[in-house]
């Protein structure tokens, strides 16, 4: 099947799955027990009040009216209004996201390079000590909670060494980094590490890298596991496989023979896990973002709990859900363009 | 008169070492090989020509290992080589053809990229743009028309992979190349172009050519020499006509038994029956004897010793030790 | 006729595997040592009553944020509880939770598994479409919001972690399915006319058992990790029964004054407990498809 | 020439590696901060405004702390007030004189003050702001709280520079109420009449109506519906500009997720004031700790128990007070808070004119006495008194959990009461709360103004404390609580706060637990923090000295 035919399909299988998502955070957040305006309010004594309130969010209207009024704001990116501040979720949860985000991508790159390192150089001797070893080491990360590994190097290496900031973003007295600013047009990505050089101003840069350093690798460190697996076993298939004995008999060194020949098959299943992985990236996240108050999308979901904000928790599931979504499709068409059998 | 042969290989011996024990895929074997001369080995699947194959690379997979035996290549012990040794004799000296053309491309790599990287990975001073130019030319010397270059390994047939594969194995004009049933994979009509093929660039490039088959019909007319091989041993050697004319082994001539013969109008088609042993259990004595018409008591208790019964002719059968 | 034959070797990539393990190799090893983990640490939660030094939820029993002593091993938290009788008893809820998940897990996911990919078709469409939307989802996020909505408690978290983890399972069932439904003995079943309830009990069910232990033993990793992640953002039990994960977050407040050891044990009792069904888990799909066995 | 070809590459990737390492380190050291400036303090926080910053709306602490450093009220209480009447002093208001019936007030105003953008401030304004305040009756505001609407009856404007307050009933805590930030002046220009000024993204001087106070709002970022970053600036127009206030210039407020992150912050001086709220463990190291200065203040903050009356057990006097006098105090303030609270013996804080240790008397704990009472109701070892005690957990209260394994343990202590715990995030406890199904729960205070009627009126007054729940009402007490209201001369309310005292313990329909001490660390040079009872934390104040 062609490119164009394969991309087609693939979001076209995307859709539902967004839907059923959709449909589901909207059960399990309406449906469920617990009357919102009531929890809103300090003193219950004001049923106009109240009535006003749940006029405004719209609860006063039949479920399935409910439910086109949330799926057509979908459409227009409005995810309502907090009912804690009644400020505009979708501004909220696009304040949060580029710190979830730079925090994802970093524990991302992490994990996949610790896990493809590891992964290949267990693949050099199967079943041997050092084999053994990777593996276990990478059933171990998976056992950890991350939270746990978040709070353990706080104490080592922040409270303990010194070496890393356990908490924040940035430096406190440090301006946030503004961007890229040219004359009058201005452009920010959120990511600190990006705007700092797009301010150029390395120093930020580096400041905001170190802030990173711990969140990341904790989170990275808990998920390279599944990518030393992953890459463990493929790698096993592939070096067995004829062209790469093949590639040795043409006298091909052996770094050539393993990135060039064994990893760069065994990658694309690994790349598929990216995809996969995000997910749980995303939750192991959250935890993260509450160990090293990191003010990401994780944290907000959690407070708002703590508010019991329906509109807020059901726009942040489904901003998570989707995204989630758009990333393994983006991933994916990558695969497919990666994967010359697909291509064409 | 004594001239160095190309490759002269002495009591070669392989082992695999799996959990259930040691297993000697091949076991005592010597022979040599001239320049431009080819050689045909011959066996049951199993019984160790492909080790024996790999092993002369040094490519046995793990867990196996050569134990014994020497390989002398242009007399120098190829055993004895470094890492960085092998990886130069390997595609330079001795080149591979194997027997799967399908899986023996890297799926990911364009046709020219292998040829690319191969010509830069040994001659390093060479540009991209000179290595492309060769590879064309390597293209079209095997029926390839060049514009393929450009193509996936998957873009294109079994047998013009095949094709390709001898190409990247001829790239460096080799002194041996070292063909594992190259056919086996591809169907009938393909099989003899590609036979062929191997045969006219032996003659162009003046190489030598160790053939592995199953196959003894394939390497009678096209070798000079043969051996045959079962369960690891190299139970007979000598030239194709003997072989032919006058097969010793037991084996040998069961194989001959089972090449369907066009002359003659009364097909008499008997295979060998029994199959090859199991190599973790073989049988005390010959390793034969299970499955031999002739097998004698004594063939039961010691196995028996490489004989020469002629000029150039081995045969490894208690029938013709010394003593009978 | 040769059913008998196939069933066999799938089981035997299970029972024989427990009982001649170490010849599996590390395999075997992984199973044995998680196996001995998961055991001593519930055994210790159930004998805790009786042999912890201090009542685990009794405070001042020593000066809060001792630091471990000869009195008190793994010292005291703020409220000057005995943490060593706190990671003894501690394992009470991360245990029901798991268990109880999983379960669930099974009492849904089974089922829907072997059904779906037996009907087939629209139906079974259907079905995965659901499944995969959830699988693809966050996990934790998804247990996170449910677990919000359904408000404290055992049953609750175990609910919501089982909602995340019966696609797994699903996931797996159908797959071993869809392999066995091409099997000979199945299509000679089907030939003969057997009722698609007996196949399914009869013939498919028993071979798909391996796998759904092999799913299963995994997921107990993941739901008590789960479990902890949930406990962490306080959607956990009352606090007058021990709990690792509770300790775990309260002892995140005393980070700062330096007291590692009201983290540090409860932390590795986890650890210790997920690392032992995770190892289980390894070591069983290593032999239920031996990939990479010489 | 091939081999220059491929050589070339190889050079130029260098050559550009290169290039880059030496500007990246060039850049860090260019762009690397110079020595950081005196005029800017760095403060750090946990607290965030919860709705906005309109005192229409905002009724959180840190609303109010932030509302106060923007605005200005009529009067406010000098630092280090102990919450007398004589602590309040002038603001925006010169002078000021109330009727004998105590319903008529009237302020003559300062005059020539301006707005940070250079209006002038006039009573118009006063009017405009309790008009507004009490129009917008905003369920979730201060105003609805604290209930203006039935103490202020109307403000009128008699000239330019005098507003008279006539109210509904004779309030002897009007300048108090007037002194707390609910009452701070907004200026009309940015705070239209009907509707509550929120946050507004990248817009400092539209996210508020405030403009008299001793700061300017330069920036202030939210993320996540949470407070990111603050900058406040000296305002050149603040009336007591010229006696040098704001101290320093320039204000940065940091916003941390948990005590723990903020401890951890102010124990790497990476900022130099962290003011609430630090863990009670956290406050202990940081005193043994060289290089921060622990500052302590009296706290106004009360938490006690709430016993419902609705059912059994609790709808029986005689149990509420066994557990009353089950409750071990000490536990509680050295166990949970390690000595950084006091015992409360009365819903009306240590330190506030008209409070009396009440509760003492049902002992602190008193078992022999929980035991008796309870025996004559068949109540024993074998047969105990048993309860739910619900606690909350989004951190509403300080270590909620803590303080219920400690009551728990303590009246289980009597060994005739067995108590399971429950809890809920806040506001599923609100819920509870009204729902009238919670035996027993923990509930605190923070005070709106400060007076002894702010923690006896809310709560055992048949209207003002309805809003508990806990089906308390005693006429007897309504009654004392209206005179104490009416009364002008402090003498005779401090006498009728100690009958009211005396009544809630013998009615017992909450349980004072502990009351709170403010704690805040500094790095060494900063000075000039008060920590009074008033709550108040006054940014124009802090300096760091050379």
């Amino acid at each position: 099947m062609t490119l164009r035919t394969y991309v087609i399909s693939r979001i076209l299988l995307t859709i539902p799955m967004i839907f059923i998502l959709l449909t589901m955070v909207f059960l399990v957040i309406r449906v469920l027990p617990g009357d919102p305006v009531l929890l809103h309010f300090e003193k219950q004594e004001n049923p106009a009040a109240m009535e006003e309130m749940r006029h405004r969010l719209g609860l006063d209207r039949p479920l399935w009216v409910q439910y086109f009024d949330y799926v057509a704001g979908l459409f227009r990116g409005d995810l309502g209004e907090s009912m804690q501040d009644y400020s505009s979720v979708t501004q909220q949860i696009l304040s949060a996201f580029p710190a979830t985000l730079e925090l994802a991508i970093f524990s991302m790159i992490i994990a996949v390079s610790i896990g493809i390192f590891l992964g290949v150089e267990a693949s050099k001797g199967y079943g041997k000590t050092r084999d053994n070893v990777i593996r276990v080491f990478g059933i171990v990360t998976y056992a950890i909670p991350v939270f746990f590994l978040g709070m353990v190097f706080q104490m080592v290496f922040g409270l303990g060494l010194h070496w890393l900031p356990v908490g924040l973003r940035l430096p406190p007295r440090m301006d946030l980094p503004s961007g890229l600013n040219v004359g009058s047009l201005h452009f920010s990505t959120g990511l600190y590490t990006i705007d700092g050089l797009l301010e150029g101003n390395v120093y930020k840069f580096v400041e905001a890298l170190r802030y990173l350093a711990l969140p990341s690798l904790t989170l990275g460190l808990v998920l390279s596991g599944v990518f030393i697996r992953l890459t463990r076993s493929n790698m096993f298939e592939t070096l067995r496989l004829d062209y790469v004995t093949a590639a040795r008999a043409r006298g091909l060194s052996e770094t050539t023979v393993t990135y060039g020949y064994a990893l760069r098959n065994a990658f694309l299943p690994v790349l598929t896990m990216m995809g996969l992985q995000f997910a749980t990236l995303l939750g192991g996240a959250i935890l993260t973002e509450t160990t090293f108050s990191w003010p990401g999308l994780g944290r907000y979901i959690v407070d708002r709990i703590n508010f019991r904000d329906y509109t807020a928790i059901q726009g942040a599931v489904v901003f998570f859900g989707i995204f989630v979504s758009v990333v393994s499709l983006v991933v994916d068409l990558l695969y497919a363009y990666l994967d010359p059998r697909i291509r064409l | 008169m004594v001239s160095q042969p190309l490759l002269s290989v002495n009591g070669l011996t392989v082992e695999y070492w799996a959990r259930r024990g040691k297993v000697r895929a091949v076991e005592d074997v010597s022979f040599s090989i001239d320049k431009s001369e080819t050689l045909g080995v011959v066996g049951e699947s199993g019984c160790g020509k492909s080790t024996l194959g790999l092993s002369l690379m040094r490519l046995v997979p793990y867990p196996g290992r050569i134990v014994k035996g020497k390989i002398l290549l242009k007399g120098r012990d190829v055993l004895g080589f470094s890492a960085s040794e092998m990886r130069n004799l390997r595609g330079k000296d001795i080149s591979y053809v194997f027997q799967d053309p399908m899986t023996s491309l890297n799926p990911v790599k364009k046709i020219g990229a292998h040829f690319v990287e191969l010509i830069r990975a040994h001659e390093p001073r060479v540009s991209e743009k000179d290595a492309v130019v060769r590879t064309r030319k390597l293209l079209r010397d095997v029926g390839i028309q060049s514009e393929r270059i450009g193509d996936y390994p998957h873009q294109l047939s079994g047998g013009m992979r095949q094709r390709v594969m001898i190409a990247l194995a001829i790239a460096l004009n080799p002194s041996l190349v070292i063909a594992d049933e190259p056919t086996t994979a591809l169907d009938v009509i393909v099989q003899a172009k590609i036979l062929d093929l191997l045969n006219a660039l032996r003659d162009t490039y003046g190489m030598a050519l160790v053939l592995i088959t199953h196959d003894l019909s394939i390497v009678l007319e096209r070798s000079d020499r043969i051996i045959v091989m079962y369960a690891g041993h190299m139970v007979e050697y000598a030239r194709s006509e003997d072989i032919y004319r006058n097969p010793q082994h037991p084996y040998t001539q069961g194989l001959l038994k089972a090449i369907p013969n066009v002359e003659l109008d009364e097909q008499t088609l008997n295979a060998i029956a029994g199959s090859p042993p199991d190599l973790l259990n073989l049988p005390k004595g010959c390793r034969f004897w299970p499955r031999c018409y002739c097998a004698k008591e004594k063939c039961r208790e010691e196995e028996p010793r490489l004989t020469c019964t002629g000029p150039d002719h081995y045969v490894r059968c208690g029938k013709y030790e010394e003593g009978e | 006729m040769d059913e008998p034959k196939v069933k066999k070797s799938m089981l035997s990539s299970l029972i024989p595997g427990l009982s001649s393990l170490s010849q599996r190799g590390l395999a075997g090893w992984l199973v044995v040592l998680g196996f001995i983990m998961v055991a001593s640490i519930v055994v210790v939660t159930a004998i805790s009553p009786w042999v912890v030094p201090y009542n685990p939820s009794q405070i001042n029993v020593g000066k809060p944020l001792l630091s471990p002593n000869s009195q008190f091993l793994f010292g005291t938290n703020d409220l000057g509880q005995d943490v060593f009788s706190r990671v003894l008893s501690g394992g009470g809820i991360m245990l029901e939770v798991s268990i109880l998940s999983v379960i669930i897990c099974l009492l849904i996911g089974v089922p829907l598994g072997l059904f779906s990919s037996y009907a087939g078709g629209v139906v079974d469409r259907f079905f995965c479409l659901i499944m995969d939307s959830i699988y693809a989802f966050p996990g934790l996020v998804l247990a996170i919001a449910i677990a919000a909505m359904l408000g404290r408690g055992v049953t609750n978290m175990a609910l919501s972690i089982a909602v995340v983890y019966v696609p797994s399972y699903f996931r797996v069932i159908r797959s071993q399915v869809l392999s066995i439904k091409e099997m000979p003995y199945v299509e000679a079943a089907n030939a003969a006319g057997a009722k698609g309830r007996t196949v399914l009990s009869r013939y498919i069910f028993p071979n798909v058992v391996p796998s759904i232990v092999v799913v299963a033993t995994v997921n107990f990793a993941d739901a008590i990790l789960t479990a902890a992640g949930l406990t962490f953002i306080g959607l956990g039990v009352s606090v007058d029964i021990p709990d690792w994960g509770w300790d775990l977050t309260n002892g995140r407040r005393l980070l700062s004054s330096g007291a590692w050891w009201v983290i540090a044990y409860p932390g590795l009792m986890i650890i210790l407990l997920a690392l032992g069904f995770t190892l289980m888990g390894e070591g069983l799909s290593e032999m239920a498809n031996p990939r990479l066995r010489e | 020439m091939k081999d220059t070809k491929a050589i070339g590459r190889m050079t130029i990737v260098g050559i550009v590696i290169v290039i880059i390492i030496i500007a990246g380190v060039a850049g860090y050291y260019f762009t690397m901060p110079t020595t950081k400036l005196k005029e800017t303090l760095v403060m750090g926080t946990t607290d965030s405004v919860e709705s906005c910053l309109d005192p229409a709306r905002a009724y959180d602490y840190f609303g109010w702390e932030i509302i106060q450093s923007l605005g200005c009220g009529l009067v406010e209480y000098k630092a280090g007030a102990t919450g007398s009447v004589d602590d309040i002093v002038p603001s925006l208001a010169a002078s000021w004189n109330v009727s004998d019936d105590g319903l008529v007030w009237t302020f003559n105003l300062k005059q020539g003050v301006k707005y940070e953008d250079g209006t002038e401030f006039n009573a118009t304004h006063v009017k405009y702001t309790f008009d507004r305040g009490i129009g917008i009756d905003d369920e979730d505001g201060a105003f609805v709280g604290i209930g203006y609407g039935g103490i202020i009856n109307n403000v009128t404007v008699t000239s330019t520079y005098v507003a008279k307050f006539y109210l509904k009933i004779p309030f002897a805590a009007f300048l108090s109420l007037l002194a707390c930030q609910a009452s701070y002046i907004v200026d009309p220009a940015y705070a239209p009449m009907t509707s509550v000024v929120v946050y507004a993204e990248g817009n400092a001087r539209g996210s508020h109506p405030m403009g008299l106070g001793p700061y300017k709002l330069a920036n202030w970022t939210r993320t996540a519906g949470k407070d990111y970053e603050m900058r406040l600036e000296a305002n050149a127009n603040y009336w007591n500009a010229s006696g040098g206030y704001p101290k320093t210039k320039k204000m940065i407020l940091k916003f941390y997720a948990d005590s723990t992150g903020l401890a951890l912050a102010i124990q790497a001086q990476e900022i130099d004031i962290a003011f609430r709220q630090l863990g009670a463990t956290d406050i202990n190291t940081m005193k043994t700790n060289t290089n921060l200065k622990v500052w302590e203040g009296t706290g106004a903050f009360i938490q006690y128990l709430v016993l419902q009356e609705k059912y059994a057990p609790f709808n029986n006097t005689i149990i509420r007070q066994a557990v009353g006098a089950a409750i071990n105090r000490t536990t509680i303030v050295d166990t949970v808070f390690l000595g950084q609270a006091q015992k409360l013996y009365s819903m009306i804080p240590i330190g506030m004119f008209g409070h009396t240790d009440a509760f003492l008397t049902l002992g602190d704990p008193n078992y022999t006495k929980t035991r008796e009472l309870l025996a004559d109701l068949g109540y024993n070892e074998t047969n105990k008194l048993s309860f739910k005690l619900w606690y909350e957990t989004s951190g509403h209260y300080p270590s909620s959990p803590q303080q219920a394994q400690v009551l728990k343990s303590s009246l289980e202590a009597s060994g005739v009461i067995a108590v399971t715990l429950d809890y809920a995030d806040w506001p599923s406890f609100r819920t509870h709360r009204q729902n009238e199904d919670m035996d027993a729960y923990i509930l605190g205070w923070y005070p709106d103004y400060i007076d002894p009627d702010d923690y006896i009126q809310p709560f055992v007054d048949s209207s003002g404390g309805s809003w508990i729940h806990h089906n308390y009402n005693n006429s007897e007490m309504d009654k004392l609580i209206a005179w104490a209201r009416g009364n002008t001369t402090a003498a005779a309310r401090s006498s009728l706060y100690s009958q009211i005292q005396n009544l809630m313990v013998e009615d017992c329909p909450m349980i004072p637990t502990y009351q709170g001490s403010a704690y805040a660390v500094t790095t060494l040079k900063i000075k000039g923090v008060y920590l009074d009872i008033t709550q108040s934390w006054r940014h124009w104040l802090l300096y760091a000295e050379e």
